[in-house]
Formats: C-alpha cells, structure tokens, sequence
C-alpha cells in the first residue's frame, strides 16, 4: 500500500464514503445475524476490500454494469443493487433478488446493472465478456466491469477471455481483487510469477497495478479505462488491485488464529483501511449523516428481510425454464 | 404414417417442401432466423471457413456479414461464457461445434452456468442460446470424434436437448431451439447432412417434447435415438421381410422427453427397443426404458431392450468400428428374438443392412 | 445382515475393527497406502491447508511431506491432465476435489483423455489415478456446489465409479482404488464426514462391483445411492412401524454396478426403489430399473419407481431445499405406496423423518 | 525465415538428413496410399513441418519423451517410434503401435518415449506435464518435449500448464508449431497479440522464437534448452518454431486453390525447405545411402502393415479396463 493520498473533492468524497460505510456496514450487521442461523447459506464477506468495487463502480454510469463473484456483496451494492432485495436473499425470502434461489454467492439486480454472481471461481468472466460484445453492438457507450479474484487468474478461461476481449476490442474492465489468497493457499504456492500485469500486458490488455485501500486512485483507474471503451473500439481495459480480506474465507469470523496467515499481516491493511481514512476526511456533520442514513437504510432492510416470508413450495418448481 | 407436430403451413404443397438435404435445412433455418431477428448470430471455430461446418453455414457469412457470422480462438470454454453472456443480455448466439466431443471442454459452462441461470437468479436472466454440435460420422474418427454425451445434457434441469433425424425436424427444429428462451443442446450427426426429406420453404417451428410415430406395427415398438431412428426404419423393413410390423418412433427431442407417445406404443406391442447413437449405461436409452417401466398404470407386461455403442472406447480400424455401432441388421435381429424368443434363428440378408447409412434416405415425410 | 464383501481378516476382532468416522477412513485408507506404495501421491486444492478437506487429509502432510501432499493453483483442467501424466508414467496420484461440481472443468480430460487412454492407445499405458470427489451437504449450498453427477462418469467405458455410504465402505474402497490399474471417481458425501462404522485397522480391499444388502426385507426393495443409502435405512425403518419390510441395498460400486444381486432381491419383493442423491434423468436411478426391466429371465412382474433431486436446479433457500431432496419420511411414503397402493393415507412420523442425517448413523456392521 | 546456416558437422546433418527424408518419405507415401481407401481414418501430414520435430528430437536422449498431437506422425518418427507399428496403426492392424484402435491421430511407442497423441487440441499438453513430474522424481534426468500447434495456445489449458510448470520447475519443453493456421483460420483470426513468445517469458518461462525450417537452430536451441533441465531444478522452457503446413489440414491433398491462402505463400517456405537444403548439404553417397536405406525401411512399412490381419472381433471389448 502506497501512502494514499486520497485527493477528491468533498462531493465525491462523501458519495464514496457512504458506499464504504454501506458495505461495511452491510456486512458486520450479517456477520452479527450470521450465529442466529437466520442466513442458512455460505457467506463470503468483501470487509476490508471495499474500496476496489466502490471506486470501480464510482466510475461507472447508472447502466452500464458489473459482474461479481461468490464474495459479491460489495460489488453488488457499490453498484446501486436494492440492499433489501439483497438482505432478503440472504435470508432465503421470496422477495429476494433471486427469490431466495441463488442466497449470498448468486446476487443478482439486473435493474441497476448487477449480472449474476457464481460460486465457480473464474465462471462469470467470459460471461461479462458476453455480455459487453452485446453492449458493443448496441452501440450506446455501455461498459462492464468484471471483478474476480487472484485464484481467477489461473483458470484457464481467463486467458481465454482476455485473449478474445482484446482480439475484438469489447468495452470490458477486469478488475482483479488481489487479496494474496485462493481460500487458505498464498500466492507464492500458486503463481510462477508474481507480474500479473505484465503477464495480461503480454495478452494485449493495458493493465496497472493500483493500491486496493485507494478508494480514489481506484476510481480515477477505472475511469480513465471506461472513457475510452465508450468511445469506440478501445478495446478492454485490467486493473489489479491489491487488497486484503480482514475475515475467514467464508463464514463471519477472524480467523488469524488458524495459522495460515498472521495478524501482523493485517496491520497495515487496517491502518490503509478506506473506511477509516475517507470517513476520517469528510466533515463530521456529513459523515454524521452518512452513518445514520446507511444504518437505518441497513436496518430497514434486515426487517424487510425478516418480514418477508419464505417462498411457497411451489416455487421450488418455478423458473427451471424460461 | 407420421404424426404432425409444428405449426406447418396446412397447405399440401407447402407442408411437402422441396427435397432438402439435411445440412441445407440446418444453413436455411438459421438464415431465416437471423432475417427474421436481428439478435441471432452465429459463432463457433471455422463457421465462417470455405468448408462453411460440412456445408451447414453455408451462405450466412455472405448475407449476414462477419459482425453476425465470426469464427473464434480456439477456447471452447470461453466461447461458451461468451455466448451465455450475449444472450443474458438479451441476444440469441448460435455457438457451433464440428464435434459434439469437445462440448467436454465447456461442460462448466454448460452445466454450471447455462443450464442454472434462470433458476438461481430467480428468473432476472434467461439464456436464449443455442448449442449446435454435431456427432462424428464413425469413418475412423475414432475415440474422441464420434461420441454421442447427450445424456450428459439430459440430466441436467434447465437444459433442453433435441437430436432431429431428418431434414424435416433439422429445420422446424433448428428454428424452434432459436427462438426458445432456454439453453437447447442441438444434436447433428455427420451421417445425416447427406439425407434428403420434403421441407417447406417457409420458417416453421416443430414444438419440443413430441415424439414422431414414423412406421406403424403392432408387434414391436422401435425407439431410435438421432441417426439411429433411420437405422431403426431400414430395421423395421428387414423385420417386415419376417413378417414382423414394427412401430418406429423418432422422439425427436430428449428433453423435454415425450415418454407418453412410447409407452402408448409399447403398450399396445408389448415390447420396446430402444436404439441409441450413444453408450447405453445412464444413456438416453436408460431413461426411456426406466419411465416406461415405472409408468403408474399397466394394462400389459413389457419386455425390454436396449441397445447403442458397444460398452468400449469408440475403435479407430474399421474391423473393429463396425462392432461398435449397432445396425439395421443387429437392431432386426435383435427385434425378432424380442418377439419371438423362442427362435433364435432368423439373420437378416447382411448386404441389405450393412450400408445402411450410404442409401440415401427419402424422409419420414 | 451384510453380504461379506472384501479381504476382510477373518478374525472377528478385527473384522469390527474400531468405530471410525468416514472422514478419518478417507484420511487413513490413503495414509495407509502412501506408506506402503511411494508411488501414490495426494494433490488438489487445499489439500495442505488446515482445514486438509474437511478433516479427510488430516496427518498426511506430516507424515509424507510437501513432495506428496500439495496443493495446485485453480487450474481443474490442467492438473486433471497432470494427474493422468503422471499415472501413465507410474505414480499413483489421488486427486481432491472438496466439490464434484468442478468435475464439470476437467470433464475434457477425464472423458477423453483418462477413460480412454489404456482403449485408444491400445493397452500400451494405463491410468491409475484416483479423483476424488465431495458432494455438497445441503445446507444452503446452492445451484452448484450440491450436485451429484456420477452418472455423467458411469456413461463413459473406462471410468470406474464408487460412491461408499459408510466409513467401511469408504476406506476399502479407497484402498482399492488406488490399488485399481485404472481411473476411479470417488464420490463422497459431505453429510457422510462424520459417521461412524466399525473399520478394521489393517488395510483393506472393498471390491467393486459388489453390492451390499444392509437389511432385509421381503415386502420391497430399496436401492440407495452414496449418501441415500443412510436414508434409505432410516426410511426402512419407518416402514417398518408401518408393517413393511424393506430390503435395502447399497451399490456400492456404481460402474462396474451389481445389478444381480438388486434383481434378486427386486426378484423376490416385486417392487424396486431407487433413491439417489442426483436427478433421476438418465442418472443412476435410470439404469438400475433399466437393468431390472430389462433382465433376461422374469419370475415376476415388478413395479418400479424412482427418487432423487427435483428436476429443478438447487435452490439455496431453506424452504425449498428441504423439497429439492428425498428424505427418509418421503422415501418411506412412497415405499409405502408401492407395497399398498390402494391405502394412500399413511404418512411417517415427520419429526423422527426430518432431522435423518443430524442422527449418528452407526454403519451397516 | 532467416537465411538458415545449417551449419553443423558432417555426422550431425546425415543423422538429421536421415530423419528428415524418413519422415518426409513416409507421409508421402501414406499420401499416395490414401486414395485407395487402405488407410481408413483421419490423417493430418507434418510435410513441410519435419524440421521442427527431427530438430528437437535430435536434441533429446533414447529415454527422453515426446508428446505430440493428432498431426503426429514427425514427432513419433523423429523419436525412432516403430515405423512399421505406425504404418500398421494407419492401415487399422492388430500389429500397429495402437492395435489398430488409435489410428494416425493416437499414435504412440512408449518403448521410444512417445506418449500417445490426441485429436483434441491441447489436451496433451498438461498429461506431458504430468509425465515430466514423475521424471522429475525419478531423478535421472530424463526430459519431456511436447509438441503442439499455434491453436493450442488459445486453449486455457496450456497457460494453467505453463504456470504450473514454471511454479514446480518441471523438466519439460514447450514446443509450439506455429504454422499460422488453425484446420483455415489464420491467426489474425484468433490473436490479439502476434508475440507468442513475450506472452510466455511473462508466464515465467524462458522462450524463444526460432525458425521452423532451420532444423540445425532448432536442434540447438533444444540442446541448449534441455541441457540444465537435466541436472535439476532449472524447470521449463519454450519454443516457437515458425513453420508451414503445405498439404491441406486433414487428408493427402494440398489446397491451394480452397481459397484461405495463396500458394504464394507457400513459396518461401518452400525455397527453405530442410529437407532438400540438408540433402543437398551432405555428401551425394551418404545421401544416397540413406535414401535407399529408408525408402525400404517405408516399403518395408508398406508391406508390414498389408500383411498384418486386421483385429479380431474380441479386440473390440479388450482394453477398456487395464
Ligand atoms: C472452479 C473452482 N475451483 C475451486 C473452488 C473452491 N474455491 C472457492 S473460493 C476459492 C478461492 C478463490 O480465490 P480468489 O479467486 O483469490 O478469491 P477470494 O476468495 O480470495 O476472494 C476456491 C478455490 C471453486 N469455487 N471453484
Ligand atoms: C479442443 C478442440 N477444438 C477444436 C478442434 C477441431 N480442430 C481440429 S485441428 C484444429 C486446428 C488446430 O490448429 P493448430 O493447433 O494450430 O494445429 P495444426 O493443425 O495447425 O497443426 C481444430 C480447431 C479440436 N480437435 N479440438
Ligand atoms: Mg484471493
Ligand atoms: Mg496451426
């Protein structure tokens, strides 16, 4: 993590923190829920990696639209996703985004630019890919941003992607979320080679590196790679972030204790936190605000969540075909 | 002799088509398809070749330009996410594969992602794609160019799976999987694009989930899979020679599968033979044979066969290759003993049955 | 109450072995053999982490070291292909998956490369390697980390198949599969993990192939598959208040499949349950009642019928996961039904039903 | 192509002239043959291509390996596979290296170090991986080359192995054909990016681009490639060989008038052809010698495979189960 310097201006300051704050917030409050056995369904919780979907998607216009993975929370509500629609999903309600079906690893929000989540590392990427040659040929300057993991980056259908996003110019960002694990196992144990960038560089994409924790940095990246998608045939766009996941691999917890990591390790994430140093920025009236709006919009949600009822048993044979 | 299925213009004329061979009504299909819908296109290793997929793409690069008609890298997987994306977002890919064997290399896609979409997101997307992919003739293609894994796609919820087996349901077929709003794994096979049937000009859709009664007997009820329902007609005339009338039903589509069109035959016959272009273990085959077999009401016992490639990885030589696929000679054979068990004696004539597949076949129709 | 299946010690003692959880046999059927064969070796994502799958790799890292306990990159295609590599040059490799819907990555080198090799090649390799795979307990899993496609397997020539459902079962049979010349598909359950059977502590050798009977009964006949045949039991005993004995067999070894010992039983009861943890289309379920159906000699008419998922894809919510699966109270119902089909009004104790797989299952011996 | 020095000793270019004829010859021969039907499956001719195959085989000892693909035939013979088991293969015999089951597209002589080929693009590529480990183990130096065509490197396959190999050190040599086509699409199709080799130095490997006709550069640069390979842990390596396909993709036939190229293209391939720029390097004796030598060796071939029987009907269920 560089020093971040976290130069915006107020306004935008503001709309990132409270996109920070939701996501934040979102998940501790699942965290909390998550003993209660109220979510019966695998969590992957994004704490700590914030700042690289808030930042992409601050980029992003009202339609273009983003892809996500199993550890897709923030992605889906940096990108506008209904929040309640989401909490319900968790909850296995009927008003679910997907109708209690998909659960926290298949979000989905089509509404504000949210394509579905998979819990297939690697599987939404030429998906997303798919989806920006039909945003191509509509021909109105849409754009999709594709996050996945480091673990992504070695299957190989990522290279495949790459290779033809590049080969036929789609107005696609990928977005590695570099948080130096695939579950338990550390990069070293799993690349040959550290240079992801130059690798993707090789297939023909501009690629950078950017701090994770640089919500600012982040944005101005990803903006300056959609601008020219918009315009014509540019071609994609890779960014690598380097992030940090603060919790266990699935589930709620900590688990510095497990041995495989240290928590040392996390010390400088935590000081680098985007939450911390942006909401430490804006003035305190506005954050003030900030918070108290996003707590009551979380909490409005868990109760949406908790009123809603379950599917009827005949929904179990719905939605098998179109 | 048939029973009609698809909105087929009522006119004789019309209804009677041309003669067109198999591969040209596939290239037609698509080709009025793509007039008619801006959103379908057609992707696939070498579409756009002067080979054209054996003739089956044929003229679409031409009329609809390398926008709409594009060949890939060769990353089968990809392509697969590619054309689900596409069609999530509301195009309909058409994505081609000259073997239905390599559809081993997107089965992820295929399987994890195509087939699940609609239900795990609760209906916000749907994947209005196609699959075309076409089985290998059995000419020395050998192990890995010659299989037929639609069961594979059968089992799996979401997915629809049809094997038309003449030029007639190719195109009415082809059109329908187009416009149906769900993945539909569309099953070719190499030895079919010679084979002629009367096809209308016109675009007709013939529905999924109904089986085609294509020869009428009460003795025995044939179910051929695929190419294999032609081998189950020359059977069914090689059987006639004995005096034994046999239904022949074509299902048409595997899933949606019309189990109750068979299990009307069997009944009335008393036996039921199922012929695949496919292994049989947790094959097509198995399927029919198990809903038949548990079907609720039973007016009569049936007796049961199968039969499809032989339980071995598909031989290259052609001593060996010959043994592997069934025949109109064994399929007869293996009818008659079905019917009458006691005698085990009758063959039919071998040179009759042997180059079954090089007679050019006339269509059901 | 067991058919003797195996090179069991003779002496009873050991025979009963210690009770031992599933996941602990897993572990020690392949310490056991990496002791005495060092040509076997264990890799596959996570395998070293401390979580070592679940518990089912527990102590092996220890013991044998980095060099043949490692993990991969997320690389299912090319670390399939490196498995079979390996093989054919003489190691022994076992291959985790912690779920078997990733199988659908590598599906291109186990059906054309793994199934075929010792075929196509023309007996001049051989792939010893085992592929190890876990279905997803139901707990909110999902569309695609629950799924169980072992029939996709039994399909292909070449492929081995086995699907243990108890902690004997599961580390004879792993022994023999690593011990097998050829490329077996181990397919675990994860509700499994913790239950206890008697397991020798010697190595031992489960031989495919074989079924087991693990209760008898004369009214009906059970099949269940993996982690169906625990249910399966449960739903046995159930029917049992009811009046109506069950024999319930487990396959064991699901290709090569004992269909004779399911037909002798089927033979004697006249009425044949399949349960399985997959979909019934051309899935397990639908070759076993296809074989049954199909047996040449029949003494007796026999009524079938079918379990497994809903032909649905798996939804994650709590509310209609508890419907997308068989459990014991519905396998009994339906049970039931067969043997008394006017009387349609008995239903099973719901709260002894339901909770089925949180019971301490104490294994078949 | 370069202008090809060729410089070698006398000794080396009638070891290589003698492989290069053999393979030459034999295709030729199966092409004559194929019209009548004799030969009844599927072949895909090296000619044009022997160079890269005799070069690096000439670089690799007797208990080295090979893994080649369905257009296999130089890579089989190049590493003293059994010509007359290979003609038996074609003409579909009980005696061929495959008995009669494989055909030209599964060749194999695991006596000569060559592992059985594929008809499906790349899937060999991570099974010579697999092979390479287990010689790593062995601990005696041995080395695996696996040969595959510029369409493998758009299979995701191949860049999971190159990350895999280069993270393990496998003693394994990438060699890819680059004969510009796939079955009739050009690589223009296919790549977005023309530099193979920079794609792959990025994945970790060193790699180098070498011209497919210089069958003496091409022996060095395997020599040079496998050599630290053998004493340890110096893991994997990479060649692109520039190459050309004169006949068409599958069958006896050149094709120049299909339309996808011009046989202008062909010329300059031709005119640095290693088969006849060796031959006329060596002496008009040692040539002759070995001319007469092999085209007996391929009539002996010939005459192997006519007289071999064909299968019995029981080899139909045999070798399903080892
Ligand atoms: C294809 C596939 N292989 C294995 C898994 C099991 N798995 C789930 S998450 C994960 C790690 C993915 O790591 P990364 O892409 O870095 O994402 P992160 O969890 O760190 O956000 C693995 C191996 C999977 N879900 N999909
Ligand atoms: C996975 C796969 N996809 C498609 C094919 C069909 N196919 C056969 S050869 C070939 C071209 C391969 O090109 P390349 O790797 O350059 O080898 P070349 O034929 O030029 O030697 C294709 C696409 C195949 N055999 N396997
Ligand atoms: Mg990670
Ligand atoms: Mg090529």
């Amino acid at each position: 993590m560089p020093d971040g310097a976290l130069r915006a201006d107020a306004e935008t300051l503001e709309r990132l923190y409270r996109k920070l704050y939701l996501t934040r917030r979102f998940e501790e409050v699942v965290a909390d829920i998550y003993p209660t056995d109220k979510i019966k369904s695998p969590v992957h919780l994004s704490i700590g990696q914030e700042a690289v979907a808030v930042g992409v998607c601050d980029a992003l216009r009202a339609d273009d639209v983003v892809s996500g993975t199993y550890r897709g929370h923030a992605a889906y509500l940096a990108k506008d996703g209904d929040a309640n629609a989401m909490m319900a999903e968790l909850f296995g309600k009927d008003s679910g985004c997907a109708r209690g079906k998909g659960g926290s690893m298949h979000l989905v929000d089509i509404a504000h630019g949210v394509l579905g989540s998979s819990a297939v590392v690697g599987s939404t990427v030429p998906i997303a890919m798919g989806y920006a040659f039909a945003l191509q040929r509509e021909g109105r300057g849409r754009v999709v941003a594709a996050f996945f993991g480091d673990g992504a980056t070695e299957e190989g259908v990522l290279w495949e992607s790459l290779n033809f996003a590049a080969l036929h110019k789609l107005p696609i960002l990928f977005v590695c979320e570099n948080n130096g694990y695939a579950i338990h196992e550390p990069i070293e144990k799993r690349w040959a080679v550290r240079d992801l960038i130059a690798k993707v560089a090789a297939f023909g994409l501009p690629a950078s590196r950017i701090d994770g924790s640089d919500v600012v940095a982040i944005r101005a990246a990803a903006a300056s790679a959609v601008a020219p998608m918009r315009r014509g045939a540019h071609g994609p766009s890779f960014m690598e972030c380097t992030t940090y996941r603060w919790r266990e691999h699935v589930g709620p917890n900590a688990d510095f204790d497990a041995g495989y990591r240290s928590r040392a390790e996390l010390e400088p994430w935590a000081a680098a936190d985007a939450v911390t140093r942006v909401g430490a920025m804006i003035g305190a009236a506005a954050r003030q605000t900030i918070e108290s709006e996003v707590d009551r919009q979380v909490r409005d949600a868990v109760a949406f969540a908790e009123q809603s009822s379950m599917p009827a048993s005949i929904e179990l044979k719905t939605h098998v075909f179109a | 002799m048939s029973s009609l299925n698809g909105k087929v213009p009522a006119s004789n004329g019309a209804r009677a088509g041309r003669m067109l061979r198999y591969v040209d009504a596939l290239a037609e299909a698509v080709a009025q398809e793509m007039e008619r819908d801006r959103r379908v296109f057609v992707y696939g290793l070498d579409v756009d070749d002067h080979k054209r997929i054996q003739g089956s793409t044929t003229g679409l690069l031409e009329r609809f330009g390398a926008e709409r008609v594009f060949t890939t890298p060769l990353s089968e997987d990809a392509m697969t996410g590619f054309g689900i994306g596409a069609a999530m977002a509301g195009m309909r890919p058409v994505h081609v594969h000259i073997r239905m064997d390599f559809l081993m290399l997107c089965m992820n896609q295929l399987v994890n992602m195509a087939a699940k979409a609609h239900y795990m997101y609760g209906g916000a997307v749907s994947v209005p794609m196609v699959v075309r992919c076409m089985i290998g003739k059995s000419w020395g293609q050998g192990a890995q160019h010659s299989q037929g894994l639609h069961s594979m796609f059968m089992h799996v919820p979401g997915l629809k799976v049809v094997a038309p087996s003449n030029a007639y349901d190719a195109k009415g077929c082809l059109i329908a999987a187009i416009r149906d709003d769900n993945p539909v794994i569309f099953v070719e096979h190499r030895l079919l694009y010679p084979t002629e049937a009367p096809v209308p000009v016109e675009p007709f859709v013939v529905e999924f989930g109904r089986a085609r009664v294509m020869r009428r007997g009460e003795d025995l009820t044939i179910v051929g899979i695929s190419n294999m329902a032609i081998e189950c007609l020359r059977a069914a005339e090689l059987l006639a020679e004995a005096g034994i009338a046999a239904d022949v039903i074509d299902p048409v589509s595997l899933a949606p599968l019309d189990v109750d069109t068979i299990i009307q035959s069997a009944e009335q016959t008393g036996r039921l033979l199922v012929v695949d272009n496919a292994w049989t273990n947790c094959g097509a085959s198995a399927e029919i044979v198990a809903r038949v077999a548990e079907r609720p009401v039973r007016n009569r016992s049936i007796r049961f066969e199968r039969m499809g490639f032989a339980p071995t990885t598909c031989p290259t030589t052609p001593a060996l290759e010959q043994e592997f696929y069934p025949n109109p000679s064994r399929i007869a054979a293996v009818g008659y003993r079905l019917v009458r068990p006691g005698d085990g004696k009758w063959v039919p004539d071998p040179r009759r049955a042997e180059l079954s597949y090089q007679v050019q076949f006339r269509g059901p129709f």
